[in-house]
């Protein structure tokens, strides 16, 4: 068996941000330096290789640019600056987008007009049906000596359009999902279907790594000057902030936006406050790091890595003031930023899936998972392995 | 016989004159001989008996093995330390019986 | 002290230097020779063995060393360094400086009675500081010239050297620096390199790791006048089982600011691994590299009998070396051929640590270097490889960037014949300081008013 | 050991040229490879200069074989080869009117890389000699320990 | 000694050294034993070891013995007579002794470097071999160095930059030289170049600079199409023979003539990618710019001028030289691999790197890079052609030999074609093949930075996995297809499909056999020249006067044959500058009272004049005898064999010091000596 090498992989790849991987002269440093590698995923010059020699079958089976959190020490001992870490950033661009059906990620993460239009359709799009809400209620719905936020948006109309661009959105996720798992399982099934038993007994391996992304407080390995939970506990927090405000959203929005005056200790009002300081102090904390560029993982940052924090602070800072102006009762100004509110949310949501720290999120467990799932399938000796080293 | 004696004066007065000059450094360098000398008899007082391999001279003494290297090469430059054979992976030294040189 | 007046002044009493004096004086030519050291001979003096032909590396150097010493139209001047240079018409006058060695250099005889006599050991830097030398010292012990040298930083001034000399007057301690002049037509640099700090890298150890030595304090073990007279690892004395050689620890990583190859590692670590195995027959040595960069004459050869010998080659770069328990170090590498992380664990690990450039001339000589290796600019570097962008100044040798023994010999000749040729194409246009013609020369030393 | 050394205890003598088989034994040398220790090689300019009674009265002496290592073609000196191979076919029959076993004394071209060679040769001489003995059958010599 | 007066019987003194060479040869020669075994020699008076007697202490011991001790004769056992002989003759005499009252014994190639296994062996052999030594030092007569008058004129052979650069820096020292070039042009593969690394010059403005210096130059007269036919004599003074073919045409009348037939010959400049007529010029602005005709390929009718056929006839002159020197820079040429390595001669898309440089030069300014009529999209470079072979699994060259050595170049030289390509060509994909990159030099990892920053894909082989090269299937975009077991990419097998597969083949030595014989010079198993000792002499031969420069002694880069030519030229000023040239003592010399004038000598003596017959004077009568001429004496000793009186001997070598030497080594009672 050969595979043909293809030279073209690496020039489409520096669309997606790699920025090195062509100085590479192979020589290890960053494997051997990488805390995370394993004797199964001896990552990241078997990417870079594979990049190098445009061996995109084997990338597509590979789970490991997810297993990689850029810690960043790769890239400080590289010998030529070949910036390996990068390269398994490019690659998660690239792999997000070959596993988008809709080909959408792909246009987003290479072209930044591509970003900018979405962006602003989608907002347009929100606030198209707002304005056409209320002309075909003849603006009878604004009211405005009050703050009647229920009557301006009702609740239930608007729940009901984000359930369904929700499951628009869970679509793509789950073709996602599909397309990774296909490539990631086919080394073990070899054309056979794995038994939904495996699936089901490797699923807390998804929920632990999912709720917690513990792999990453391994980064940089017992180097204790530079070991630093921090980072991971900041994420950590944003995870739970995020969630926190997405079940609220998804599950009761209903019982979230309302426009009865919650007492002071009630939970509605608290979960709102954790979530929203949370995603206020992390997402400014991560822009402020992007913007200094101090870390190693924030050197060569791209606009989608931006897209993210971005819009977490705009939807907490909107969200806050959607909060005080309706206690204070100015109406206009409440509707006008929870529409702000709305379209950024929204927008967050159609870009982050696609090519944001969304995907991230959701395929890094996703890998670990997938991982799982053909340990078991070799454990059990379901299939023979053929799969050489370095490449699954 | 004058003569000398006049030279070994001349000359005990140039020293403390240069010793005076060299204050610091002369100072220094005596603290380092204190030392040293404080540290080889600790040494030697260990492997004067038996021969004794350096991670043994280590322990016994306390003094951290390398250093313990680094004294009994001195030392067996100078001829004061002998090497008397093997015991598994090290060496074995012994201090020269009567002898400074 | 006199001021000179000779044809060629080299700088530099490394290999090239000597080379490059000896086959000047050899024409005829007058050479001054200054050398910083208390002994010419350079790093090669301090080698065991040279590679590819095994021999003894002071069989070779030490008699270039004695020819050098008793020429009769080389002025030798050691411990001496040129503080200061000036354009005299064509001609340079260069300014020197003589540190004094506290001892009578004309009387003194080599017998290093007051060596013995001397109370305090100090760590040897000719012994990478794991051997031991005294205040005063013959600097080694084919030191030429052989003359003791006194340490007047660390000595007591007890006088027990004095007492015990055997010569009126030798050892002095009111001996200053001193200047004098050298007038010369042509100067030759070969100031020759650096070795990379063992504390470079910090993945590395950073230099503290005791069994992490660098490759030139293995050539003192394995010389018979080493520190140990053995093959000893410095942490304990223990006689090694397992060695490691971590190629390209100073070079082509530009994680440490040097992105060249020196040229030198990959056959000294493997005629290193040649010379142990030989030493410590059940010793497993194991040599990680990148590339093996074996491309001198019989270098392939010596290469592919070394793989022979039963010497582990592994592919890759080490990315980390870290201490256990037992100041065992330990090595962190992907072995590139099958692309598998391996941790291993050696008795004692030998950085093939790179070559840096170690004088800038700028300051002086108006010489510029290389910025992207710091090492001398070379004006015609294909033709002319010995021209400086200075006319009159010449370099040989490693101070032109990393070569190994046998291309410095080479290039110190290619020196030697570039400056002669120098030197008599201004004599024929009568620009020479006296019009002298080489063999005509009778004049060694004139004197300056 | 020394039991062992004085069982083998034949002496060969080896007239090697200077341009030839004497660099070709240095060579073998600088490899650093072993041979028997009762080989002594002389150097010599070209093995022409020898008569052919010096060879016998080199037997006579006692040293159990010679080979002579001359340059072959690559002599330096003009007809210094073929002269050295006139002398040694002379040398041939008188040896045996003497009794002296011819395989005793051998020819051979060693250049200065000839390293295998010089070895074969010395190492064949020593089967010779194993099969043939000493060439005088009267040594008394005390046997060290 | 005849001619001398008689010696005064002094008594004999001899001191023996024995040098450890810094555990060379006491880690297994029991040297104290042979001191103790050598002192007991009759006549020896010391005998002593040191560490390493060729250092300053070690030389002033030997010294302050003959100084203070009266020792007259030395013996040193140490390294190989070839290293240290001359060291230890300098110290013999710089202690007042004649330099030949000393006599060099080899123990460590031969004694304690192939004795490892059994130093009991050893010393008992060493202290045999130094018994010898003082044997013979009992029987050593003080000699005298001849003299000899040195030609102040080199000859260099070879007209590419090693010989240039030779030959410019002879004469700059006021020393004649006469440049020989075998083709009809200067200038050898530099001239095939183009951009040149490290710094990226044009090869050919380089090259052009240094032929004008060495063309102006009044010291400095150069022949073309000039080869080397004979060499007599010794070092100071050779007499060169060389042998000079005609040009052809006179500058006045080249430009007027018209070529009939043939024109289209391969040009070799181009390696046969163009075609060139029997008259030409391999470059514009080459030296010399007259035009040559090609002999091989002339053929009487070829050539017109002004119509009318020309009848031109070669006619090679051949003329004597007296030299003092000569430099063998007689250079390299590329490996050609046969039929068939790498698909090379049966795939048209496989050339060399040389022919690929020619290709690069040829394209000219074009926008796209043509093949065989096809744009070359993907190129595979592959390294190691002809270089770092291995016994079995390369084809042997016919003398069977496989090229086990690196070329040196060919890393940097690929990388800098594959850079130049990527600058003017910016989308043809590169592949490099290759088993290690060995970009050495000053500068030349630059050039393996720029190409990986080019994107060059680089796939490495292990030596005993070659790639292979084979065409690709039919309808295939790209014709051939190279199969490389990468393990960069843990050993998976990678296929490259290419337009082009570029072999970085390495470096032959030119076969110059008849330059070896008639220089009487060695090659090593390399085929390439041997120098008499890497660091000690690394530009001299073993024949004195003869020196090396650039790729004859082995693979060079432009700057490394420039550095080796200046080297060697020094040396030639070394040897010729003072006019004069001594040499070692070691000739014939007769002894009149037993010679009986039978003439023995004479018959068998190869040199011309070395001996002749002539009256001379023993006791008082006149009788003839044989008479050696030494300077054209070679010193074989010939003679000494053929004398049926033993009335000639050879100085410094005598049959009475062989006789000594093997009762020593013979000798019975050495057993007691051994085992003390």
């Amino acid at each position: 068996m050969s595979t043909r090498v293809d030279p073209n992989l690496l020039i489409d790849l520096q669309d997606y941000g790699a920025v090195g991987a062509e100085k590479c002269f192979n020589c290890g440093t960053c494997t051997a330096m990488c805390p995370l590698t394993s004797d199964e995923h001896p990552f990241p010059r078997n990417m870079i290789r594979l990049a190098q020699v445009g061996a995109k079958e084997q990338l597509l089976a590979s789970t490991d640019p997810w297993l990689c959190y850029y810690c960043g020490d790769c890239a400080s001992t590289c010998p030529k600056e070949a910036e390996p870490g990068e390269t398994m950033m490019a690659l998660r661009r690239w792999l997000t987008a070959q596993y988008d059906p809709t080909g959408l990620s792909a246009k987003l993460y290479t072209s930044e007009t591509a970003v900018i239009k979405t962006i602003v359709r989608i907002g347009l799009i929100v606030l198209v049906l707002f304005i056409g809400y209320h002309a075909l209620t003849g603006f009878h719905n604004i009211v405005t000596n009050s703050v009647q936020l229920n009557t301006f948006a009702p609740v239930m109309l608007v729940w009901a359009l984000v359930l369904l661009h929700g499951s628009m959105l869970f679509y793509r996720m789950i073709a996602g999902v599909f397309k990774m798992s296909r490539h990631v399982l086919a080394p073990v099934t070899m054309g056979n279907k794995v038994p939904l038993r495996i699936y089901l007994e490797t699923l807390p391996v998804y929920i632990t790594a999912f709720a917690t992304q513990r792999r990453w407080r391994d980064c940089h390995g017992d180097d204790e000057e530079k070991h630093d939970d921090g980072r991971w506990f900041k994420h950590f927090l944003l995870v739970t902030g995020y969630v926190t405000m997405l079940v609220l959203i998804l599950g009761f929005l209903w019982w979230f936006q309302t426009d009865a005056f919650y007492p002071l200790w009630h939970p509605q009002r608290w979960l709102g406050y954790y979530a929203t300081i949370v995603l206020i102090y992390t997402s400014s904390e991560i822009l402020i790091g992007r913007w200094r560029k101090t870390e190693q993982l924030h050197r060569f940052s791209q606009p989608t890595d931006w897209l993210f924090p971005t819009f977490i602070l705009t939807g907490a800072v909107t969200g806050i003031f959607v909060h005080i102006f309706r206690y204070a009762g100015w109406a206009w100004p409440t509707y006008i930023i929870y529409v702000i509110h709305v379209m950024a949310m929204v927008a967050m949501l159609d870009t982050e899936v696609g090519v944001g720290k969304w995907a991230h999120l959701f395929y890094r467990p996703l890998a670990m998972y997938l991982e799982a799932i053909k340990a078991k399938v070799r454990e059990e000796q379901l299939v023979p392995d053929f799969a050489p080293t370095g490449t699954d | 016989m004058s003569d000398k004696r006049e030279d070994a004066k001349k000359r005990a007065i140039l020293l403390k004159q240069l010793r005076e000059a060299h204050k610091e450094t002369v100072a220094h360098a005596q603290e380092k001989l204190k030392a040293q000398q404080a540290v080889r008899r600790d040494i030697c007082k260990l492997m004067r008996e038996e021969p004794k391999t350096v991670p043994e001279v280590a322990e016994a003494s306390g003094i951290p093995a390398h250093e313990v290297l680094w004294h009994i090469t001195a030392m067996k430059k100078y001829g004061l330390v002998v090497e008397t054979g093997m015991c598994g992976e090290y060496y074995l030294y012994q201090r020269v019986k009567d002898g400074k040189k | 002290m006199k001021n000179l007046q000779v044809d060629a002044l080299v700088v530099g009493g490394g290999i090239a230097g000597m080379q490059s004096a000896l086959d000047l004086a050899d024409q005829g030519f007058h050479v001054a020779l200054v050398e910083k050291e208390a002994s010419i001979g350079g790093k090669m003096i301090s080698l065991s063995k040279v590679f590819p032909t095994l021999d003894c590396c002071s069989c070779i150097t030490t008699p270039k060393m004695s020819a050098v010493a008793h020429h009769e139209n080389i002025t030798l001047l050691t411990y001496c360094e040129v503080v200061a240079l000036e354009q005299n018409g064509a001609s340079y006058r260069a300014q020197i400086n003589k540190k004094p060695r506290y001892v009578n250099e004309e009387s003194c005889t080599g017998c290093r009675l007051c060596e013995y006599a001397c109370p305090l050991d100090l760590p040897s830097a000719f012994d990478m500081g794991l051997g031991a030398q005294r205040v005063i010292r013959v600097p080694f012990s084919t030191a030429v010239p052989q003359k003791a040298v006194l340490d007047i930083d660390n000595c007591i001034l007890c006088g027990k050297c004095e007492n015990v000399c055997p010569v009126a007057d030798c050892i002095d301690f009111t001996q200053t620096a001193v200047t004098f002049e050298i007038h010369a037509d042509a100067i030759v640099l070969a100031t020759g390199f650096e070795l990379t700090p063992t504390d470079a890298k910090a993945e590395y150890g950073g230099g503290k790791l005791r069994n992490v030595v660098d490759a030139l304090t293995v050539e003192r073990f394995l010389a018979p006048t080493g520190p140990y007279g053995h093959v000893l690892r410095p942490s304990d004395g223990k006689e090694p089982e397992s060695i490691a050689y971590v190629q390209c620890a100073g070079s082509r990583d530009i994680s440490l600011g040097v992105a060249y190859c020196s040229r030198i590692c990959c056959m000294y670590a493997i005629k290193q691994a040649m010379l142990l195995s030989g030493a410590l027959p059940l010793a497993d040595i194991t040599i990680y590299y990148m590339d093996i960069r074996t491309f001198g004459k019989g270098y392939e050869q010596f290469y592919q009998n070394a793989r022979a010998m039963g010497i582990e080659f592994v592919r890759g770069k080490v990315a980390r070396i870290h201490e256990d328990a037992a100041q065992n170090p330990v090595v962190r590498v992907e072995q590139i051929d099958d692309g598998s992380v391996v941790e291993r664990e050696h008795d004692m690990v030998v950085l093939s640590v790179g070559m840096l450039p170690s004088y800038n001339p700028g300051l002086i000589y108006n010489v510029p270097v290389a910025a992207d290796d710091g090492f001398v600019a070379q004006s015609a570097a294909n033709i002319s490889p010995c021209l400086t962008y200075q006319p009159g100044i010449f370099v040989a040798g490693t101070a032109a960037g990393p070569m190994d023994i046998v291309d410095s010999i080479v290039m110190a000749g290619a020196a030697a014949a570039e400056t002669a040729a120098y030197l008599e194409e201004r004599r024929a246009v009568g620009m020479a300081g006296n019009g002298r013609s080489p063999q005509t020369t009778s004049v060694k030393e004139v004197s300056y008013a | 050991m020394a039991v062992e050394t004085v069982k083998c205890d034949f002496k060969i003598l080896i007239l090697a040229t200077i341009s030839g088989g004497y660099a070709g034994a240095d060579s073998v040398g600088q490899l650093h490879t072993d041979y028997p220790a009762n080989v002594y090689v002389l150097p010599v300019v070209c093995p022409a200069m020898f008569p052919e009674d010096f060879y016998l009265r080199t037997f006579e002496r006692g040293i159990d074989a010679i080979l002579v290592m001359y340059s072959g073609t690559d002599c330096p000196y003009k007809g210094g080869a073929e002269r050295t191979a006139v002398i040694i076919n002379h040398v041939y029959p008188l040896m045996e009117t003497r009794g002296i076993d011819t395989r005793r004394l051998r020819l051979a071209a060693i250049c200065t890389v000839c390293t295998k060679p010089f070895l074969n040769e010395v190492i064949q001489m020593n089967h010779v000699l194993q099969e043939i003995g000493p060439v005088r059958q009267k040594r008394n010599v005390p046997v060290p320990v | 000694m005849p001619d001398k007066e008689p010696l005064p019987a002094e008594e004999i003194r001899i001191g023996v050294y024995t040098c450890q060479c810094g555990g060379n040869i006491s880690d297994v020669v029991g040297c104290a034993r042979v001191v103790k075994a050598a002192g007991e020699l009759g006549n020896v008076v010391v005998s002593r070891t040191n560490l390493s007697l060729c250092s300053d202490a070690g030389q002033a011991l030997i010294e302050a013995d003959i100084k203070e001790k009266g020792v007259n004769r030395v013996v040193i056992g140490a390294c190989a007579p070839s290293l240290h002989e001359q060291t230890f003759r300098g110290t013999v005499a710089r202690a007042g002794l004649n330099p030949y009252f000393y006599n060099h014994v080899g123990i460590r190639e031969q004694a304690s470097w192939v004795h490892h296994d059994n130093p009991d062996g050893a010393t008992a052999k060493a202290i045999r071999l130094m018994a010898a030594g003082v044997a013979k030092a009992r029987l050593l007569e003080p000699l005298e160095p001849i003299r000899l008058k040195a030609q102040k004129h080199a000859l260099v052979i070879g007209g590419g930059v090693a010989g240039l650069r030779a030959a410019l820096d002879i004469a700059r020292r006021g020393i004649k030289v006469t440049l020989i070039e075998k083709s009809p042009f200067l200038g050898g593969h530099m001239a095939q170049l183009e951009q040149v690394f490290p710094t990226g010059d044009g090869a050919r403005d380089l090259l052009k600079a240094l032929i004008q210096r060495v063309v102006s130059h009044a010291n400095i007269t150069l022949y073309t199409q000039a080869e080397l036919v004979g060499v007599q004599g010794v070092v100071g003074d050779f007499t060169v023979q060389i042998c000079q073919q005609s040009r052809g045409i006179s500058d006045d009348r080249v430009t007027a003539v018209n070529v009939v037939a043939p024109a289209n010959l391969p040009d070799e400049f181009n390696y046969g990618l163009t075609t060139r007529s029997v008259l030409y010029q391999p470059y514009p602005g080459c030296y010399p710019a007259t035009p040559a005709i090609d002999w091989a390929h002339y053929e009487d009718g070829c050539l017109e001028l002004n119509g009318e056929p020309l009848h031109l006839q070669n006619k090679p002159k051949t003329f004597d030289l007296a030299v003092g020197a000569v430099v063998v820079a007689t250079g390299f040429r590329p490996y050609e691999p046969p039929i068939g390595e790498y698909g090379y001669g049966v795939l048209p898309e496989v050339i060399t790197l040389p022919a690929f440089i020619r290709l690069l030069a040829l394209a000219g300014e074009d926008e796209r890079l043509e093949f065989n009529g096809r744009a070359v999209k993907n190129i595979a470079f592959v390294h190691c052609v002809g270089s770092r072979q291995l016994d079995g699994l390369n084809e042997p060259q016919p003398d069977g030999q496989v090229n086990d050595y690196c070329s040196r170049v060919c890393c940097t030289a690929t990388l800098q074609a594959t850079n130049e390509l990527h600058q003017r060509y910016p989308a043809i994909n590169v592949f490099d093949v290759y088993e290690d990159i060995r970009t050495y030099g000053r500068g030349h990892e630059l050039y393996y930075n720029l190409a990986s920053e080019n994107r060059v894909r680089f796939l490495r082989f292990h030596d005993d996995e070659l790639p292979e090269v084979l065409a690709a299937p039919a309808g295939e975009e790209h014709p051939a297809l190279v199969w490389v077991t990468d393990y960069l990419t843990w050993g998976q097998s990678l296929e490259l499909p290419v337009d082009l597969v570029v072999l970085a083949v390495g470096m032959m030595p030119n076969p110059v056999d008849d330059i070896i014989k008639l220089l009487k010079i060695n090659a090593g198993s390399d085929r390439f020249l041997a120098e008499v000792h890497p660091k000690l002499r690394p530009v001299e031969t073993a024949v004195p006067g003869v020196l090396l420069a650039g790729t004859a002694q082995g693979p060079m880069n432009i700057q490394e044959s420039c550095a080796a030519a200046s080297a060697a030229a020094a040396k030639v000023a070394v040897l010729l500058g003072q006019g004069y040239v001594e040499l070692e003592p070691f000739v014939a010399i007769v002894n009149p009272a037993l010679c009986d004038g039978s003439g023995e000598c004479i018959k068998e003596c190869c040199y011309e004049d070395a001996i002749s017959m002539q009256p001379v004077m023993v006791n008082g009568t006149e009788k003839v005898t044989a008479v050696v001429c030494a300077a054209n004496c070679a010193g074989c000793g010939v003679c000494v064999g053929a004398c049926p009186n033993r009335a000639i001997d050879l100085q410094g070598w005598t049959l009475k010091q062989y006789e000594a030497m093997v009762d020593a080594l013979a000798a019975e009672d050495l057993f007691a000596l051994e085992l003390a």
